[in-house]
């Protein structure tokens, strides 16, 4: 850890970054978002298995805008959500120093380019419990799938904390608090419910990078994260994209290609 | 408050007869917001537009909806009427009775209970209606022609004579096309090159006219008015301003075995060369896959021999980027070559050519100067027999359509052979005589009558080489399906007319469609038959499908018409319903960018007073939006809209047929 | 006691039939000519195949008897020449054998073509019989059904000597399989 | 050793009995093993494909049926004649759902039609050319018009043959095997097999503009592979001749003859006694060295 604390202070100390965003130690041994402005806060700066928040969401905060110069300490969602981020055009290359730890060392990414080789060669299998959960649900007969979601998502209180929580859901003004038209139903009852996840659920189609962020928000306890992953799945098994991969847009819902297919648009 | 006013038309009784259109009118007067409210028997007559124009100022009216029929039929026409009485001409919209209605459903209640709820639904979407006004393009007053053969000269020389200029692009080392490797012309005979010729030297002199040869196009982009593209000039190795064209050069170059394009493959030319005579412009470019200096590093000769110093190896291509207001589309055609026809030893015997290279053995400026001679070994033929239909009209080789030219020329080349060699035999093999056109069937019979040109319906199954003459074996229809075989010194096929190979690209860099021959595709086959589907780009001759010398020449008038046309203007006008972008939503993800089929999706820097960046965001190009609509569905925080069907327009719509209420006993 | 009485069905052209039987268009040649221009046997046929598709797409019994009772679609070799080049691809060999079954069952076959067909139904009963062809067997066969006793006289003991003709048939262990394939075959012709 | 499934048809077992001989030593030489459909029967030929569809496609489906009993991918068809019919029957039950289940109670056995019948060139092609290709013994020092008529090249969608209308594949294999195949015009046409025994007449006439063409342009031989070929041109000559203005004696000749001369094998083990137009004169013009087999 030393290390890792050692480095920091140094960007630090010889004005790379006047900001650094990592984790401390929270109450319950959980790795905590922590803001450090300076070197001699970095004692509490870790980095462990439990600094599983991702940090990325932070980056758009207006909070930050007055930093000129931010590091920040990525673990592999954050990553992934800062490729995807570059990809959407929110972040550039280069105007972060990002670091990650891996094997008990320090790695400081020159660039983008060098964050998508890394997330190449480390991409995680699917965790097969959720896997299994997911062939569970699709196994069911469509009255029983509806069931499922109905119940679920009845107990969504629309406190839109897996929406704050999504580093990818970074709208200025998110369609739910449009209401001309009144696109989602406010009162959180069922079909408003319905509407807002399922609503959610597409915007991240392709594009959400399955850090899991969403699901460990909700005080509710709905599986969120299973909607995005199927639809996930279906997209890369259709067309081979996995979002966070790569720093160039290559999203599977927007292409137009002159010789597709489809004639509908010509 | 909305003041809507409701207009029902009967449309004589194609909507009457199953809709009863005075109780629609009287259950639309119902609705909120509606003030005024009538039926009339034919709305878009003169009389029925009155009505509108007389309620629209009576009863101040903020909103008209016309019930009558399809939109693409009548609503130029009723916001005409509308804009006339003082409206915003977008303050009126159509409900479709006829076709989304009458047309489909029995006389019934519920046909006029749909017909009163059609209605409804668009009462709900004009209130949401705002004033639009029509887009503004400025126009460059240049023209861009591709392509140098009879087509691109003709529009060329008429654009240009109007007074505009025109930047012609020819993709050879000279102008002139195909037309310049013809020998004779049909119906009249006269010389093909004494016609065209000088129209080349008007082309290359003419002050309003810059030509580019041996380029290409490499991209276009923008749209109306407004087309950028980018022409890559072939590297000639030839300085063109230096040269004399004194042609020495071409007399010292040792490489002189290349089969020459311009004699369809029948002559030798040298490494630099011009491809004819009488080329425009008459200056050499070196073929560098040919030239030993290219090739190898050495040689030099061409350089060593120019009394001009104006070769120059060293020489790249280069992009010359240009703006245009229009584009003509004059590419041409190709003719199908060997090997398409296996059992015709096309490919295989030297002496069964093409319709072009019979051309070029008569041309008094081909290979052999005019005299017939076979290619295997120079004997002049006694017979020679005439295959039309060679690939045309032939599913099974892919090609079903009719080449259109073929039954004109073949009867045009019978015709050279027996004046060149009275006592020959020359026989047409043929399915049908397609002689449409002034003194085009005249000159068939002539042929054939005084030409003594042997003509045979039946098309010809094979053809195999015996003691050096061709067997041509086929039948007579006409006589019982008689086999005939006929012994010929040499065979020409009237091979089909192509597209050009490389037309399916120009046509993606041009975004114009193209038919599954790749022939460019006109935007109506008869109300529009010079215009492509994207605006601003024509198209010219033969790259439209098969058109013989005549017809390419109207075409290229109608076309160079079309273009001086959209030259008189200053300002493009076009309808405003485009998308638009809200700055203060749109947070930039540019996702909707990649989406757009017409490249309209712009960036756009949003900045402080003190040009610091505040973000940056999207922003719609008006020129090239046409109003799709695919962005709109895509942006996930709702921050593009389109004008005329905004997401409010269609969510009032949508809305309005949920939540039905009873507003007569219907 | 109950009579049946069988009612002819009015007469079907036969290019439907062709079309709804063995999903051939016969509208589709245009008369070009190249079929009989390229068959090995147009010279020999009264009708060649762009006649016989001609007769046929008239569409009148009369025609389409015509075809029927041609000799033309005899003498096809089923070479596939006329198919191979036809612009129009006109399966024309697949049509001309649903014209001889079509023939042999109306009873139309021209009298020169029954030598034709007494030299196939002689082949077919020696294979009925034996599973394969025995040569010997079949040229007797044919001979009686044509009294053609004269041909090929000259051949045989020549083929003899050169050990080509084997005089006893070789009889297969499956040839009461292949009897009652024939027995189905022939079946079914019948019902059609 | 390669094994392949092997369909003599009845022509080899009679008429043809050359081609099975020579067949069978080339195939030893190049160590493929031939096994022969057990209790095969006859392909209908054209008697059945003439008079009634459905005997057309059961007759060779049983054969088909039997090959894929015994666990055959591929039946070597050496008869162009039978190969088309078998092919057919293969192609027939496995793009029309009528013969499909049609066929096996006809036949009373199952066929999915997993046996592929292939032609003789496609056998030597794939399996002997590249294992007999060191073991060539003598330059075959003659011009040879290779013939493939009707059936190795048509229907389109049997045949495996590239260039339809002038095929070189039996060129190549005569090339390779250190001959000089001629160009000529009648490669592809028609002999008129099927009329062999009812019209001879017409037969006559087809054949005699072939063996003319061929001569014309110096080919000391005609190669063939199929027997419906070799019957016509070579038992059929006195018939023929009467058509042409000089007798031809073009000796007509078996593939598989040709390249077992090639391999050094001694012609009468190659059955060229059996030709009723003597082969004697073409014979002389080769090498005559031979190899034991």
């Amino acid at each position: 850890m030393s290390d890792l604390i050692n480095k920091t202070s140094q960007f630090f100390s010889s004005g790379i970054i006047d900001l650094f965003i990592g984790y401390k130690k929270g109450r319950l041994g959980e790795g905590k978002p922590a803001f450090f402005t300076k070197p001699d806060q970095l004692s509490e700066l870790i980095f462990d298995e439990n600094c599983i928040v991702n940090l990325a969401v932070y980056l758009r905060k207006p909070e930050l805008k007055k930093y000129s110069k931010i590091g920040i300490l990525a673990n592999f969602g954050t990553l992934r959500a800062l490729l995807q981020l570059a990809a959407e055009n929110q972040i550039t290359d280069g105007q972060y120093l990002i670091l990650t730890v891996a094997d008990g060392k320090v790695l400081e990414f020159a660039n983008l380019k060098a964050i998508e080789e890394y997330v190449a060669n480390n991409l995680p299998k699917p965790n097969p419990e959720r896997l299994a959960l997911l062939k569970e649900i699709e196994s069911k007969s469509r009255e029983e799938r509806w069931d499922f979601w109905t119940r679920e998502l009845s107990s969504c209180i629309r406190c839109y904390a897996c929406r704050a929580a999504c580093p990818l859901c970074y709208c200025e003004q998110c369609l739910v608090e449009c209401n001309q038209p009144q696109w989602v139903g406010v009162p959180p009852t069922g079909l408003g419910n319905l509407e807002w996840h399922i609503v959610r659920a597409m915007h991240l189609a392709g594009r959400c990078i399955s850090c899991g962020e969403c699901e460990a928000a909700c005080p509710m306890e709905i599986p969120l994260g299973l909607l995005t992953q199927k639809l996930n799945m279906t997209i890369i098994s259709n067309f081979g994209q996995i979002p966070g991969t790569k720093r160039e847009p290559d999203y599977a819902l927007s292409t137009f290609k002159v010789d597709d297919k489809e004639n509908f648009i010509r | 408050m909305a003041r809507i006013g409701v207009f029902v038309c009967h449309c004589g009784e194609n909507i009457s007869s199953t809709v009863d259109c005075a109780k629609v009118a009287e259950i639309a007067s119902n609705y909120p917001g509606v003030v005024y409210s009538i039926d009339y028997k034919y709305m878009c007559s003169d009389p029925g537009q009155n009505l509108i124009k007389e309620a629209i100022q009576k009863h101040k009216l903020t909103g008209v909806v016309v019930a009558a029929c399809s939109p693409r039929m009548h609503e130029p026409t009723f916001r005409k009427a509308t804009a006339e009485a003082g409206l915003n001409p977008f303050l009126c919209e159509m409900a479709n009775l006829r076709e989304h209605c009458s047309w489909v459903h029995f006389r019934e209640d519920s046909t006029t209970e749909k017909a009163a709820e059609l209605v409804r639904v668009l009462v709900e979407k004009v209130k949401h209606n705002e004033e639009l006004f029509p887009i503004k393009v400025p126009i460059t007053k240049t023209a861009l022609v591709i392509g140098g053969g009879i087509g691109g000269i003709q529009a060329a020389l008429d654009i240009a004579n109007s007074g505009h200029k025109v930047i012609m692009v020819e993709k050879n080392p000279s102008i002139g096309g195909k037309m310049a490797q013809l020998s004779e012309t049909f119906p009249t005979l006269d010389c093909s090159q004494c016609i065209l010729t000088p129209r080349m030297v008007e082309v290359a002199q003419h002050p309003n006219i810059t030509l580019y040869t041996y380029a290409e196009i490499e991209s276009v982009d923008g749209f109306i008015g407004n087309f950028k593209v980018t022409i890559r000039q072939k590297a000639k190795s030839v300085d063109h301003k230096a040269c004399t064209g004194c042609g020495l050069c071409i007399e010292k170059c040792p490489i002189k075995k290349i089969p020459d394009e311009f004699n369809a493959g029948l002559g030798n030319r040298a490494a630099i060369y011009v491809p004819f005579p009488q080329a425009v412009p008459n200056k050499p470019v070196i073929d560098r896959n040919n030239c030993t200096y290219f090739l190898k590093g050495k040689c030099g000769l061409c350089k060593k021999v120019c009394p001009a110093d104006a070769i120059h190896y060293e020489q790249e291509d280069e992009l010359i980027k240009v703006d245009v207001g229009a584009i003509v589309a004059a590419t041409g055609f190709d003719i199908k070559h060997s090997d398409f026809f296996p059992e015709y030893g096309y490919g295989k015997y030297a002496d069964v050519i093409d319709g072009l290279q019979f051309e070029r053995l008569a041309s008094a400026s081909g290979p052999t100067l005019g005299v017939l001679k076979r290619p295997s070994d120079g004997k002049e033929p006694e017979s020679i027999v005439f295959i039309a239909c060679a690939g045309s009209r032939d599913p099974a080789k892919g090609i079903p359509y009719c080449s259109k030219i073929c039954c004109m020329y073949t009867a045009k080349h019978a015709m050279l052979f027996k004046h060149k060699n009275h006592h020959g035999k020359a026989t047409v093999f043929y399915m049908d005589i397609r002689a449409g056109g002034k003194m085009y069937d005249e000159f068939v019979r002539r042929a054939i009558e005084e030409d003594d040109v042997n003509y045979i319906r039946g098309r010809v199954s094979r053809i195999y080489e015996k003691n050096g003459k061709l067997i041509v074996c086929g039948v007579d229809t006409l006589l019982n399906s008689r086999p005939v075989e006929i012994e010929a010194d040499m065979v020409v096929l009237a091979t089909a007319a192509i597209a050009n190979s490389d037309s399916e690209e120009l046509a993606q860099k041009l975004h114009i469609s193209y038919d599954p021959y790749h022939f460019f595709s006109e935007a109506h086959p008869k109300l529009r038959p010079v215009e492509t589907n994207t605006a601003g780009i024509m198209l010219a001759g033969a790259c439209q499908a098969p058109k013989d010398i005549p017809d390419t020449v109207s075409q290229a008038s109608g076309t160079a018409a079309k273009v001086v046309a959209l030259f008189s203007q200053d300002e493009l006008t076009r309808e405003p319903l485009i998308a638009y972008v809200n700055n203060n939503t749109c947070v930039g993800c540019f996702l909707c960018q990649s989406v757009c089929p017409y490249l309209a999706i712009e960036k756009e820097e949003i900045r402080r007073r003190d040009g610091t960046l505040v973000k940056t965001v999207a922003k719609i190009n008006p020129g090239l939006c046409q109003g799709c609509g695919t962005c709109v569905a895509l942006c996930r925080s709702k921050s593009i809209d389109i004008h005329g069907y905004t997401n409010r327009q269609i969510y009032a719509e949508v809305s309005a047929l949920f939540n039905r209420r009873e507003y007569a006993g219907v | 006691m109950e009579t049946k009485s069988k009612i002819e069905p009015l007469a079907q052209p036969l290019k439907e039939k062709i079309l709804n039987e063995i999903n051939e268009l016969v509208m589709k040649c245009y008369q070009c000519g190249k079929c009989a221009a390229g068959c090995p046997l147009s010279g020999e046929m009264d009708y060649t195949p762009n006649q016989i598709l001609r007769l046929l797409q008239i569409g009148d019994p009369l025609c389409d008897d015509e075809v029927l009772r041609s000799m033309g679609i005899w003498l096809c070799l089923t070479c596939d020449t006329c198919h191979s080049r036809c612009p129009q691809e006109v399966d024309f060999p697949h049509i001309m054998d649903f014209l001889r079954s079509e023939s042999i069952k109306r009873r139309k076959v021209h009298p020169k073509a029954k030598e034709i067909i007494a030299f196939h139904r002689s082949f077919l009963e020696s294979i009925e019989k034996t599973g394969r062809l025995h040569e010997v067997g079949l040229i007797a066969s044919y001979k009686l059904k044509t009294f053609n006793l004269l041909q090929d006289v000259d051949l045989a003991p020549k083929m003899f000597v050169k050990g080509k003709l084997e005089i006893f048939p070789h009889r297969i262990k499956g040839k009461e399989a292949i009897a009652r394939i024939f027995e189905k075959a022939m079946k079914e012709a019948e019902n059609d | 050793m390669t094994k392949i499934g092997y369909f003599p048809g009845c022509s080899l077992n009679g008429t043809a009995k050359e081609y099975d001989l020579s067949l069978q030593a080339i195939a030893r030489i190049a160590d493929i093993e031939l096994v022969e459909l057990d209790d095969w029967n006859c392909c209908g030929a054209t008697a059945a494909h003439s008079l009634n569809s459905t005997l057309a496609v059961a007759l060779p489906a049983r054969n088909l049926a039997i090959a894929e009993k015994m666990g055959l991918d591929e039946i070597l068809v050496p008869c162009a004649a039978c190969f088309s019919r078998l092919a057919q029957a293969r192609y027939e039950i496995k793009s029309d759902e009528k013969y499909r289940t049609k066929i096996p109670q006809l036949i009373e056995m199952e066929i999915k039609g997993t046996a592929n019948p292939i032609t003789v060139l496609d056998f030597l092609n794939k399996y002997a050319l590249d294992k007999i290709k060191d073991k060539l013994y003598n330059k075959l020092n003659a011009k040879f018009a290779c013939y493939y008529g009707c059936l190795l090249t048509r229907p389109e969608h049997l045949s495996t043959i590239e260039r339809r209308e002038d095929p070189l594949v039996m060129e190549k294999i005569i090339y390779l095997s250190g001959g000089m195949p001629i160009d000529w015009a009648f490669k592809v046409e028609c002999c008129g097999a099927g009329l062999s025994v009812v019209r001879t007449d017409i037969v006559g006439k087809l054949c005699a503009k072939i063996l003319d063409d061929a001569q014309s342009r110096g080919a000391d031989a005609i190669i063939v592979a199929c027997p419906m070929c070799h019957s016509n041109l070579d038992m059929r000559r006195n018939e023929i001749n009467k058509n042409l203005s000089t007798d031809n004696e073009i000796p007509v000749v078996y593939i598989t003859q040709i390249i077992g001369l090639a391999l050094g094998i001694d012609p009468k083990k190659l059955g060229f006694d059996k030709h009723f137009v003597p082969t004697d004169k073409f014979l002389h013009k080769l090498q005559k060295q031979t190899v034991e087999v």
